[in-house]
């Protein structure tokens, strides 16, 4: 009977279950990739065992700035969003395209790269980057032509979701409606609970894969106490959100206030160094460059992560496009909030406040968004006035 | 006075040297009068500039005095503030430091070996030109210089101007396994520069002898590189041309913090350019300084290999005097540092932190290291506040300039007495006498653009 | 096998030539740090003009001219005139070259004061008031930031120009690299004061991945704004001079670097 | 993320001081066909690759004219018969001729702006009895610069030149395209139209349309921004909602004209 | 009629546009005339009903410049209007021109006499003048010229 109800939906797994779950996914093939401390950071690295989770490390957020801290709880998952998202493994910094050689009479033969891409497994995706998965997996192949590099590196990949029980100052997935409890997506999804019960791990499988991994993990069944617990940390999470976003359609307010004067507030301090752009778990965009070696006849494509705050972005023989800060910020925050809509069914954020804590001159979208909002009103009532 | 057989030869542009100069010879009848080096680097007033910076500053910006020994120049002005605000590097830090001058001594003296030196012995133009007939040595030369760099790029981030030193340390240290395949890259190294030890001995050299006061840093126990004293080793009296292998006279130390009491500057008639004189005497530092020196501490595997080489064994206070035969000297020098290296890594522990605090206090400090090229000194005096009020660097070039003068003077002199050369035999001759000795001309804190004296010879 | 010219026909070799002006040489040496690709160009290209690798030189014109350093002294203006006219191409490498180098200091000095206090006969010296990049005498068909330049952006700029390509060598921050390369920001983690923001990249975000904060040595990137950016140095404990420090050391006479300072200045 | 497939050159033919037409054809396997104004990436080898529409479609041969403004675009000019380049596409939307017909068609060309005009107006001629009169008014710099002059379609479809500036043996028109729009014959309300040129020109182009009386969704625009990767991945083409090489580059006047009154959008 | 459905009479409300054209009569220029020179008097004006005329500009040591063409429907000047009613460029027939020839001054005359009719001919003739200035200076900008090299 036990069993039974452990196959069909929750099972509960303590600390070194979590252990046996890394060693579990490894012995599939899989590269697990997770949080832990680096550089006094959580970062997402390789990791080979559970003691190399950032357990007893939280983080404190604040726009612009990014401390780790030492909890007295032993938590691993008591932290939000870091430095890095996943789309360092799915979209990687680097790829190469293809290769091409010329031979002595000019012909030209093409070979797309088929470099192995590692068959990754995710542990501790939170809910708001698994739903910037999601995102990224719309933008990069859900169009006419997929993305290739991406897909092989994403059809690979197991997810091992980790529900928010801890959202940071700068969090704001409430607004987006993208956590903190996980949606659709996953192979495994955890919730992390402590209390006077221990240290232990809701554990839920979505995916046939996920379920055969579950059966292997050393877990017992659910208890009632361990859900609830789960449920209620998760939603008092959803109430201790740092930020959010205004309560109107955004998209519309991004439609409507293309000329707003808060545009050229914003780029007084914004710097354009492309952090936000950078650590942004759904911005996509990317450069190619094309490389010869020095015989000449061995051509490479290779493609980078690119920014729109990068005034060669929209090169064109007369110049950039977008040469004003102002109109790069302002293409940043309206296609991540408004157009992202028109282009791939979405917004293209999904609250996770890295943009906020990583920008060096803490820029807020969200303080940004208010502040457009605000403009708009005040407009609307002049008009109407 | 007859300007009958009077010449001036003029070597525009000395090539395959580090930064820029002329030589002019003057010449009356078969005699040389003057040999002059004009160093037309531009002048950058590095000591002038580093007057009102932070004193943590001295190690990055006189980096960029010489692009091809950056670290002897971070290490010696560290060295120099730190001694200013009373802090000592030791340990597994010095240990770090000193591979990382490990890196910087295979790197610069194997550039100076196979791309700048050999072809002369070769009768080549350049190191590319050399490849076509000498290709593996050419390419060995490449793999060696590489390997100095990788521990460049492993413990400084860049092989020119590395970002990671820093006062009291480094910005960051490496991990154990971050070293270990350094470690696989020097065994092949220590093979390849073994190679050119033996390499380089096949050469054909002149007979040649200087008789300058010899000076270099030196450490009992170790082949001194980023610390020592300084040291001087006296000319032998007896005047002459004498053999290689002459028996070493005693040598004297002096404490560091009176070098600007032994090493003066001064400025000679003919020239505006700052020659040192070691307590009144030219001086040569460097490689032969140092294996005369510091011989006897090298490594049993580079002490061998130079023996096989043919130098004289220092620790029979045997002295190698022959400035052509310095690249042998070089080569071995190579071979020692890459087995330092080996030997640093095999005994490396991350240190508890990567550098010690170097809190700021008035005073005046004195750094020496031995760059690839010659003692380096720096020294600073500080404010309370940390800030820089005076520098004084003396670089090895600044010091070697007379007795490269002299060398030069003697060696076409030589070469008037054995008949009677073509302009263009001197010019080859003359780069060779100034590359025996590399001239690190871009060391241009004291060197000035050159007004040519054209009186001639006959005034 | 060196495509050697051949009275038949066959391609001629593009010719190099590397000058140096003042500089401390690291640029140039650059090139013979290429260790893998160092022959391999050598049978591409015909190196012309290269004093500190060859003592041989083959006159002008040159398809590609590789300049170091900054002008400091009356005959270099003539030299670099004439450098220009003998090349078709004209590339400079490094910050000498490109925004002065740590030399231009003397441009914020009195450079009598300077000479005096490195020369007892200063009136010897035949030295400009200023330092100046090349491109302030000539015009300069690219740029190659870097103190010193990085030896990949080098091949990029020689293999590019062999195969007529633009050399894709990226304008923006040096913020771009250091995300790129998966480092942890110095500035937001550890409040360590970094010019990666407004520094321009191609060194691959050296500094802050061993935990330093960036030192500008590429120069200011294509779209800076000191003024909002410098109060962060202040918020990480920089003071004014430091700050003037900073902006004045290897890129002293970069345009936004040098306004950035003087408006500093001001402040003190 | 595409793989360019290799195409031999065929023919290459100079148009113009800075502007070449070149002739591929398929070395082995053929894209799948394209529209007119639909475009290609066109690779020169180790160069790199540039947008580039279709000036002719032949079964599986393609044409491109080519300006000289860039690296790629000096490459591919100057790419020599029987050399071989990499193209990728089809890309982006075409002019959709077909929502024509029955209709006056008015086809707006300023200078290299023809070439993608070009397959329409083929496609036009090939198919009278479908629509109604036919316009093409083309817009230069000067005679020189003037494309495809004497290819028969020309007179075929009786086209109307103008030049910004004329040398004295010029006897045509001189000034801007549009003052072509008052002259041409068509019923504004009964009219379908297709300008590609540089933006300022299609903006003043269109502009004179509407206020003649041409309903703004029956003119289509072709857009011109960074393309990159041709496949909507690398977001380089964005304009406001669209991605130009997905959603353009031939683009309802209705739904560009907001986005190009947008400064630096 | 295309000249009377747009163009310059198109832009005019029918009583105006009739009433202007009972001051009209039919002229006809063959190939190559010149209809009028630069800085000569402007006392008359024309609506081109068919053919080319090329507005031009006397340079010396050149042959005149030619710097619009106007066609069927245009308004072929405009000087007549303005003190001091001289030709600010010249005019030459391109093709053979017909078209409607006014006389200047009593158009003038009943443009002062009735105001409305006056401000409805000059506002056209003001739209005509803003239409050439506005393609003038697009063509300025040398649209189709070399951007001035970048990539790609």
């Amino acid at each position: 009977m036990t069993g039974c109800e452990r196959d069909s939906a929750d099972a509960v797994i303590d600390k070194d279950g979590m252990d046996a779950l890394i060693t579990i996914l490894a012995a599939r093939g899989r590269t697990v990739v997770g949080p832990t401390v680096r550089d006094g950071a959580i970062i997402l690295a390789e990791i080979s065992g559970g003691a190399e989770l950032p357990y007893g490390w939280g983080v404190e957020l604040e726009a612009g700035r990014y401390r780790l801290v030492a909890r007295d709880d032993g938590a691993a998952f008591a932290h939000s969003a870091g430095p890095q998202s996943w789309k360092t493994f799915l979209h990687p910094p680097r790829v190469r395209e293809w290769s091409a050689d010329r031979d002595a009479d000019g012909t030209i033969v093409v070979t797309a790269d088929d470099t192995p891409v590692p068959a990754y497994a995710f542990l501790g995706v939170r809910p708001c980057d698994l739903r910037a998965i999601a995102v990224q997996d719309r933008v990069l192949t859900g169009g006419r032509y997929g993305d290739s590099a991406y897909r092989r590196r994403r059809d690979g990949a197991f997810l091992v979701a980790v529900e928010c029980t801890e959202p940071g100052a700068t969090c704001f997935c409430v607004s987006m409606e993208t956590g903190p409890a996980v949606g659709p997506g996953y192979d495994l999804a955890l919730t992390e609970v402590l209390d006077g019960d221990g240290h232990r791990f809701l554990v839920r499988a979505g995916s046939g894969e996920g379920a055969a991994v579950l059966a292997e993990l050393p877990s017992r069944a659910a208890d009632s106490a361990t859900r609830s617990a789960a449920r209620d940390r998760v939603a008092e999470a959803a109430d201790r959100m740092g930020r959010t976003m205004p309560l109107v359609d955004l998209r519309t307010l991004m439609r409507e206030t293309l000329d707003a004067e808060r545009w050229n507030d914003v780029t007084s301090r914004c710097l354009t160094c492309g952090n936000c752009t950078m650590v942004c778990p759904t911005c996509f965009c990317t450069t190619v460059e094309d490389v010869t070696d020095l015989t000449g006849d061995h051509a490479e494509r290779w493609r980078h992560w690119e920014s729109c705050f990068d005034r060669d972005f929209t090169h064109v023989p007369t110049g950039p496009v977008r040469d004003s800060p102002r109109s790069r910020y302002r293409q940043w925050a309206t296609h991540k909030l408004g157009t992202w809509y028109d282009q791939f069914g979405s917004s293209g954020c999904v609250g996770c406040g890295r943009c906020i804590v990583w920008c060096p001159v803490g820029i807020d979208i969200t303080e940004e968004a208010h502040a457009l909002n605000r403009e708009r009103g005040r407009s609307t009532a002049q008009e109407a006035g | 006075m007859t300007h009958r057989g009077s010449r001036v030869l003029h070597v525009g542009s000395l090539s395959r040297v580090e930064g820029e100069s002329a030589l002019r010879l003057n010449l009356i009848g078969d005699r040389v009068t003057h040999a002059r080096l004009a160093i037309y680097e531009p002048p950058r007033f590095f000591e002038a500039l580093l007057r009102g910076r932070s004193y943590t500053e001295p190690p990055d910006i006189t980096s960029r005095i010489c692009g091809i020994c950056p670290v002897a120049y971070q290490l010696s002005a560290c060295r120099a503030v730190e001694d200013a605000c009373g802090v000592v590097v030791d340990g597994q830090l010095a240990a770090l430091r000193r591979l990382l001058y490990c890196g910087e001594w295979i790197e610069s003296q194997t550039l100076h070996i196979h791309l700048l030196h050999a072809p002369d012995f070769l009768g080549r133009d350049s190191a590319i030109d050399l490849a076509r007939t000498h290709r593996s040595d050419v390419e060995r030369g490449l793999r060696l210089k590489q390997a100095g760099n990788t521990i460049l790029e492993l413990l400084g981030g860049r092989a020119i101007h590395p970002v990671n030193v820093r006062l009291g340390g480094f910005h960051r240290v490496p991990t154990v396994a971050e070293l270990r395949p350094l470690a696989e890259t020097l065994l092949r190294a220590r093979d390849d520069a073994a190679q050119t030890v033996r390499w380089v001995a096949g050469f054909e050299f002149p007979d040649a002898e200087c008789d300058h006061d010899l000076l270099a840093l030196s450490e009992p126990g170790t082949y001194a590189i980023e610390s020592g004293t300084p040291t001087v080793m006296p000319a032998p009296r007896t005047a002459g041309p004498r053999p290689d292998g002459n028996r070493a006279p005693p040598t004297r130390t002096f404490a560091l913090p009176t070098f600007g009491d032994h090493v003066v500057e001064h400025q000679v008639p003919h020239s505006t350019a700052l020659h040192s004189r070691l307590d009144g005497r030219r001086h040569l530092t460097g490689s032969l300084a140092r294996y005369a020196i510091s011989g006897r501490w090298l490594s049993p595997l580079a002490l061998q290999a130079a023996l096989d080489a043919g130098l004289a064994d220092p620790r029979q206070a045997a002295v190698c005097r022959n400035p052509f035969r310095s690249i042998i000297v070089r080569a071995v020098e190579v071979l020692y540092a890459v087995d330092e290296a080996l030997r640093l890594i095999a005994s490396y522990e991350p240190p508890l932190r990567p550098a010690v605090p170097v809190p700021p206090r008035p005073g005046t400090g004195h750094g020496a290291t031995e760059a690839p090229r010659g003692l380096l000194y720096h020294r600073y005096t500080l404010d309370a506040r940390g800030t820089v009020t005076d520098a004084v660097l003396v670089p090895p070039t600044a010091q070697n300039q007379g007795a490269i003068e002299e060398d030069l003077r003697r060696q076409v002199q030589d070469r008037l007495d054995a008949g009677d050369p073509t302009d263009a035999a001197l010019t080859a001759l003359c780069e060779r006498v100034i590359r025996n000795h590399d001239p690190c001309i871009s060391c241009s804190a004291h060197f000035l653009d050159l007004t040519v004296d054209r009186a001639g010879p006959a005034r | 096998m060196p495509t050697d010219e051949t009275p038949g026909g066959a391609p001629r070799r593009p010719t190099l030539a590397v000058w140096k002006f003042a500089s401390c040489d690291g640029c140039q040496l650059t090139l013979l740090d290429c260790e893998d690709e160092l022959l391999g160009i050598a049978e591409k290209v015909d190196i012309s003009h290269f004093l500190e690798a060859s003592s041989a030189t083959a006159p002008g014109p040159y398809d590609l001219s590789l300049v170091e350093g900054s002008v400091t002294t009356p005959r270099d203006v003539e030299r670099i005139r004439h450098v220009r006219a003998v090349s078709r191409r004209l590339v400079t490498i490094g910050a000498c070259a490109t925004a002065g180098g740590v030399q231009a200091l003397r441009n914020y000095a009195d450079v009598a004061e300077f000479q005096a206090v490195v020369y007892a006969r200063p009136d010897y010296v035949a030295a400009l008031a200023t330092s100046t990049p090349i491109a302030a005498h000539v015009p300069v068909d690219f740029e190659l930031r870097g103190c010193p330049i990085d030896r990949g952006q080098l091949l990029e700029v020689i293999t590019a120009h062999l195969a007529g390509r633009t050399p894709g060598v990226p304008r923006h921050s040096v913020c771009f690299e250091c995300k790129q390369r998966g480092t942890t920001c110095v500035t937001v983690a550890h409040g360590t004061p970094c010019l990666g923001p407004v520094t321009h990249a191609g060194c691959g975000a050296l500094c802050p991945t061993m935990g330093r904060g960036c030192y500008g040595c590429f120069g200011p990137s294509d779209s800076t704004n000191l003024p909002a950016f410098v109060p962060l140095l202040r918020r990480d404990g920089m003071d004014t001079l430091d700050v003037v420090r900073v902006l004045r050391t290897f890129n002293t006479a970069a345009e936004e670097f040098d306004a950035a300072s003087r408006d500093e200045e001001e402040l003190r | 993320m595409t793989v360019p497939v290799p195409y031999r050159v065929v023919a290459h033919r100079v148009d113009t001081p800075d502007t070449a037409t070149i002739v591929l054809e398929p070395a082995d396997a053929a894209l799948p066909p394209f529209a007119p104004g639909q475009f290609a990436m066109v690779y020169a080898f180790g160069v790199g690759d540039i947008p580039l529409s279709v000036c002719d479609i032949d079964g599986p041969r393609l044409a491109h004219t080519v300006r000289t403004v860039g690296a790629v675009s000096g490459a591919l000019h100057d790419v020599r018969i029987g050399r071989t380049v990499g193209v990728r596409g089809p890309f982006g939307t075409g002019w959709e001729l077909s929502e024509a017909e029955g209709r006056d068609l008015v086809v707006v060309a300023g200078g290299i702006g023809l070439a993608p005009l070009r397959p329409l107006v083929l496609a036009a001629l090939a198919t009278p009895e479908r629509y109604r009169r036919l316009n093409v008014l083309i817009g230069g710099r000067t005679p020189d610069d003037l494309l495809y002059c004497g290819e028969p379609w020309q007179a075929a479809a009786g086209v109307r030149v103008t030049v910004d500036r004329a040398g004295p043996a010029w006897t045509g028109e001189v000034g801007l395209v549009t003052t072509l729009i008052d002259r041409a014959d068509f019923e504004p309300p009964r009219t379908a139209a297709f300008i590609c040129g540089p933006e300022p020109m299609i903006r003043a182009t269109a502009a004179d349309l509407v206020h003649r009386g041409v309903d703004p969704d029956r003119i289509r625009v072709s857009l011109e921004r960074t393309m990159h990767c041709g496949t909507g991945h690398c977001g380089h083409c964005q304009l406001g909602p669209l991605l130009l090489c997905r959603d353009g580059p031939v683009v309802g006047w209705t739904r560009a004209e907001p986005l190009l009154m947008v400064r630096e959008l | 009629m295309s000249v009377v459905r747009h163009g310059f009479l198109g832009a005019l409300a029918p009583g105006h546009r009739d009433r202007l054209l009972t001051f009209a009569r039919e002229a006809c220029f063959p190939a190559e005339t010149r209809v009028f020179e630069e800085a000569g008097a402007a006392d008359r004006f024309w609506l081109i009903r068919s053919g080319l005329v090329a507005l031009d500009i006397h340079v010396p040591g050149r042959r005149a410049a030619v710097v619009e063409t106007l066609g069927e429907g245009d308004l072929l000047g405009w000087s007549w209007m303005f003190e001091p009613y001289r030709w600010h460029l010249g005019a030459r027939c391109h093709a053979a021109v017909t078209a409607y020839e006014f006389d200047a001054e009593p158009v003038r005359l009943a443009c002062a006499e009735d105001p409305a009719f006056g401000l409805a001919v000059t506002r056209c003739v003001a739209e005509v003048i803003a239409r050439r200035l506005k393609a003038t200076r697009t063509r300025l900008l040398d649209l189709y010229g070399f951007p001035g090299g970048g990539t790609p």
